[in-house]
């Protein structure tokens, strides 16, 4: 177990492994959201929590498909379904290994992008507190969408389509625990809403995601 | 532990492939399994290795003991050849990867990156996983692919030394592999007769 | 004998064993200018300028952010004519070159956005603006990373260099024609050039002298390290095609 | 010696610290890099010439 | 040529071929910014054409992949160099369709996405226009991308950086045109520089990406 | 059209594999390359193709008279036997599929989509796609992998018959493909001295 997440840590930093790219990819989102609805800052600031969390989900959905699918294809995940590893337990390290790489940094990096977006300044913590609690989900539900989609060729697309509807719970109560931390409003409730659904997506899913992808494997 | 097969029936893609196949494998003893292409090998070392499920017939004596090899190595092409060999012992639970790289001759290229091997060398690194695994059966789907003559010896004396062990073998392949002393199961003979899987037979 | 040579034609540096001989003469001082202009302008101007009348001590900050901003954009410049050169020429020090100069440049343009943001939070009330001169900037920085992302991506050099120049040569077009998009779009905050030669606008004598020595202090850091991971970059594939040939022979 | 930075302070000694802060992680990691990969390359040429 | 272009068309939409999959994600983007943003209704309006502009840009992006990445892996490109059609020509009729499959069904769902948004009234026309004007060089653009990336594993994610520092142009003179549409003001200057755009893409880019595609197949 | 490859000298990966490869294939003739693994048979049928570029030497005669069949044939699952061969013959300007067809015994899989073909049949289809471009100069790279015995029949005849019509064929092949007739070049003999490609000599 913790052998497949040091490798998978390993191979996401060594060169090529795509280590950074969603990280940029937050960036430029960000950055293309006042080109497409223009530079008033009061407005940015208005829809500031929104975009930073829907760039995160976007970056995070992009990098899907590296969870599984590289794994698949060099016959790796043949090999670790015959080894006395519980199929729970690969995925569950999978969307850890995943969640690190890709969820963690972009946590750490909302903060510095919500500068451009003019982040109203109680914003900054709720941002950051939402996208920590909240990118565990994220991670952990598009493995379950990776495992369903895994063994299409090129089927990025259309784990994309299948996992943005089971992100919008996620997405709306991490989006409202931003806002309403940015203009100052009480937040307890959707972050503990946002709380539960991580927590539930931790504990349930990888069941749901391990028995996918031993139908896949078959 | 025996494997033993009975009487298995196999289904790919929908379709039945073979069936009525039985055969035990002691400890010490090695099995070849013969056959055209496309008649079923792949499908039932798959069934063995417990990837996919029988259509009917039972397995036992595999599961926890067993490892399984196929067409792809599973091998990363940005790790070095030792890290890929010390990733799957970890997953074993060992250490141990020295004795797996002298086997195969490739103590020399233990710090090239994966990738950089040549495919007869990637095949050598698929089978030394094998022994890193230390599991009794080893199940092997065209273990010497691409493989020259020499490394084709050196996978011979590998088995000879499992077998040796009280390991066992059982292996798919088109290629004489230079063992003597293993049994051959031809599967030609358990074609299974045209008809469609059970998922396909409840519409029938 | 032939004919004595007297000048040695510029591209003869273009090969790697003359480039390194070559530079590792030139570097040392190279550096210790680039280290004594950077010292020298930046106490100069920390601690012997005045303040200026408006923006109080905050103008300063100028002889980081106007020399990093100028370098960033030179950087980026001199990629362009390394990798016309590379696709022209065929010269590999050039397309190394180029890729040793992404990071530096892209580090340049990264002060620049940073000392303009500390700057903009005392003068405009804001970390960040969508003036066009910042987000052009930060379009160039998005250029930098997605030019880097690329080089170290591919595994064959040649073809690494090859296609990097092409991502250069059209990044460039699309970069001006971001600036221009970026102009149209909002009219900004910023002020204009001040170096230019219409006194107008232009910045006192006593900010002036200590930034140009700055902006020699960047220039110099700038040629020094292009030249050291130039130098690091020929290096290293010397020693990949070392390697290949010992594993081949 | 310091000059008095005013109400400023924080803005232009944090630029100053950025800006020196991130030539000095870019000047170092150029140089670490230039010197291990000189070693390597150094341990390759040695190499080839002890084996002609 | 057209007997290439015909067979794209009629890959993209037999089954599998993922016809239909940028415009649900197109649709999906749009319905999650209400959730990202919170749902005043005054608030959508004002952020509509540039919502619809980026949804439309992120839906191309993410099946600039399937370009040429499907040709390149089954051996079809490495075939038709050696066959007696220019390269320039290859691209550009991947490109168009590219446009064909994926912009253009972008282009007419604009309108009625537009609704789910709150879009202003005035604002239909123009999003519809600057769309089918705009996302041609969205197309050629992504090509060009594609060529540039081709040949790596899963290199989605380093694809979509690449393209979006050169979408940036477009993206900025469509929104313009949409939003100053959607307000009821002169869109003929920022209309015309997007069609200068979408016009020297068209024509220039196309060598571009030949050499890059030459360069990858060697 | 006479192909005339002299002095060739050629490299892969910023490695040089052979040089000093020469030959001519005149009208009627067939050539086979052989030589072990990794010795550069498909990096010498690619760079004759025109796919890469040779480091020295000459190419003369190929060009727009040359069509290519390398490791991957270019099918499209999605597509019909009869769609893939017709989209090939328009590419080359053509629409005659049918003695294509008849070559190699495709005929009744016409309908069937390319994707639920056997390797075999897939391979047959690739080799179809040959006598739709109307080239005279096949560079063929191991064209009968995977193929069986009568189908490697089916192949040699439709070499045979395309050499009878003035066309000439350049193979490379493990396999003995039957054609008695052809010339045999071994590239054993041209393996380049230990040294790297011209991109990566400039460095050492
Ligand atoms: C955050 C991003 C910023 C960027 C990318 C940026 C970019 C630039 C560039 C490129 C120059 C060189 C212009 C030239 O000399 O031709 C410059 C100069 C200058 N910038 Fe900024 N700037 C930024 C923020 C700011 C802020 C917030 C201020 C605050 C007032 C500021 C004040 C100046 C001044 C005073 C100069 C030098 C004098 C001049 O050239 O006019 N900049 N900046
Ligand atoms: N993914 C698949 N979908 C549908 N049918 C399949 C699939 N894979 C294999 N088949 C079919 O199942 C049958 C058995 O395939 P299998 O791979 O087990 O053969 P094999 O004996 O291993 O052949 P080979 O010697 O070529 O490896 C074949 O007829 C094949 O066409
Ligand atoms: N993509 C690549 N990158 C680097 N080296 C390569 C690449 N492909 C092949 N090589 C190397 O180039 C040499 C020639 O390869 P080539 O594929 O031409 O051999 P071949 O004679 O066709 O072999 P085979 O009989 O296995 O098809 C080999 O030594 C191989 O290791
Ligand atoms: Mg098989
Ligand atoms: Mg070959």
């Amino acid at each position: 177990m913790m052998a497949l997440l040091a490798r998978d840590l390993k191979l996401a930093v060594r060169a090529g492994g795509g280590f950074g790219l969603g990280l940029a990819f937050f960036l430029i989102v960000t950055v293309l959201v006042p080109f497409g609805v223009g530079p008033e800052t009061a407005l940015l600031t208005r829809i500031a929590p929104g975009v930073l969390w829907i760039g995160a989900l976007l970056a995070c959905l992009l990098s899907l498909d590296r969870i599984l699918a590289l794994d698949w294809e060099d016959g790796t995940l043949d090999l670790l379904a015959t080894a006395p590893l519980p199929m729970e337990g690969i995925v569950s390290v999978k969307a850890l290994a995943h969640w690190i790489t890709t969820g963690l940094p972009l946590v750490l990096a909302a903060p510095v992008l919500g500068v451009l977006l003019n982040l109203a300044p109680g914003g900054y913590l709720w941002v950051l507190v939402s996208l920590a609690v909240g990118t565990p989900a994220l991670s952990v539900i598009g493995t379950f969408g990776a495992a369903l989609t895994i063994g299409l060729k090129r089927g990025g697309l259309l784990l994309s389509l299948l996992v943005l509807p089971l992100y919008v719970p996620t997405l709306i109560f991490g989006a409202e625990v931003a806002r309403r931390g940015a203009e100052g409003l009480e937040v307890a409730t959707p972050l503990l809403l946002l709380g539960g659904i991580s927590f539930g997506a931790m504990a349930l899913l990888p069941f749901a995601s391990a028995a996918v992808l031993r139908i896949n494997l078959r | 532990m025996v494997l033993r097969v009975s009487n298995l029936e196999i289904s790919r893609g929908g379709r039945a492939v073979l069936e009525g196949v039985s055969f035990a494998l002691a400890p010490g003893a090695a099995l070849i399994l013969r056959g055209p292409n496309g008649v079923g090998k792949t499908t039932l070392l798959r069934t063995v290795a417990g990837l996919q499920e029988a259509e009917a017939g039972e397995i036992t004596g595999a599961g926890e003991s067993m490892a399984y090899a196929g067409h792809s190595d599973g091998l990363k092409s940005m790790l070095t050849v030792a890290e890929n060999l010390q990733f799957w012992a970890a997953v074993f639970g060992r250490s141990e990867i020295e004795a797996a790289l002298a086997a195969f001759d490739l103590r020399e290229l233990a710090g090239r990156l994966a990738g950089s091997l040549s495919a007869g060398q990637k095949r050598r690194l698929g089978l030394a996983r094998l022994m890193v695994t230390g599991r009794a059966i080893w199940v092997l789907d065209e273990p010497t692919v691409s493989l020259d003559a020499a490394s084709v010896g050196l996978f011979a004396a590998a088995v000879r030394g499992h077998l040796a062990q009280g390991g066992s073998a059982l292996m798919a392949t088109h290629i004489d592999l230079g063992l003597e002393e293993a049994a051959v199961l031809d599967l030609s003979a358990f074609r299974a007769r045209p008809r469609a899987a059970q998922g396909d037979e409840a519409f029938l | 004998m032939g004919r004595y040579v007297r000048f040695m034609s510029l591209w003869e540096y273009a090969n790697p064993v003359k480039f390194i001989r070559t530079t590792d003469v030139v570097l040392p001082w190279v550096s210790v200018l680039a280290v004594l202009c950077l010292v020298v302008g930046l106490i100069w101007g920390f601690f012997f300028t005045p303040e200026d009348y408006r923006q109080g001590s905050t103008v300063k900050i100028i002889y980081l952010h106007v020399p990093a901003a100028l370098m960033a954009i030179n950087a980026w410049m001199m990629m362009l004519v390394a990798s016309l050169i590379w696709i022209i020429r065929r010269h590999h020090v050039s397309a190394l070159a180029a890729r040793a100069a992404a990071p530096v440049g892209a580090v340049m343009t990264l002060i620049a956005l940073a000392t303009g943001a500390l700057w903009g939070q005392p003068m405009w009330g804001t970390w960040w603006a969508w003036d066009p001169r910042l987000t052009s900037f930060l379009i160039l920085f998005l250029f930098y990373l997605g030019y880097m992302a690329l080089w170290s991506a591919i595994e064959d050099d040649d073809t690494a260099a090859d296609l990097t120049s092409i991502l250069c040569l059209v990044g460039s077009v699309f970069a001006v024609l971001s600036r221009y998009a970026v102009n149209f779009w909002n009219q900004g905050l910023h002020q204009g050039a001040s170096l230019s030669l219409d006194k107008e606008e232009n910045v006192a004598d006593v900010f002036y002298f200590p930034l140009l020595v700055c902006i020699a202090g960047f220039v110099l850091l700038f040629i020094a390290l292009v030249f050291l991971r130039t130098q690091t970059e020929i290096r290293a594939r010397r020693t990949r095609a070392l390697i290949a040939r010992e594993q081949q022979g | 010696m310091m000059p008095d930075l005013g109400k400023y302070a924080g803005a232009v000694l944090s630029s100053y610290a950025v800006a020196l802060g991130l030539i000095v992680v870019l000047v170092a990691l150029s140089i670490w890099r230039a010197r291990r990969v000189k070693a390597a390359l150094d341990l390759v040429e040695k190499r080839n010439k002890r084996h002609g």
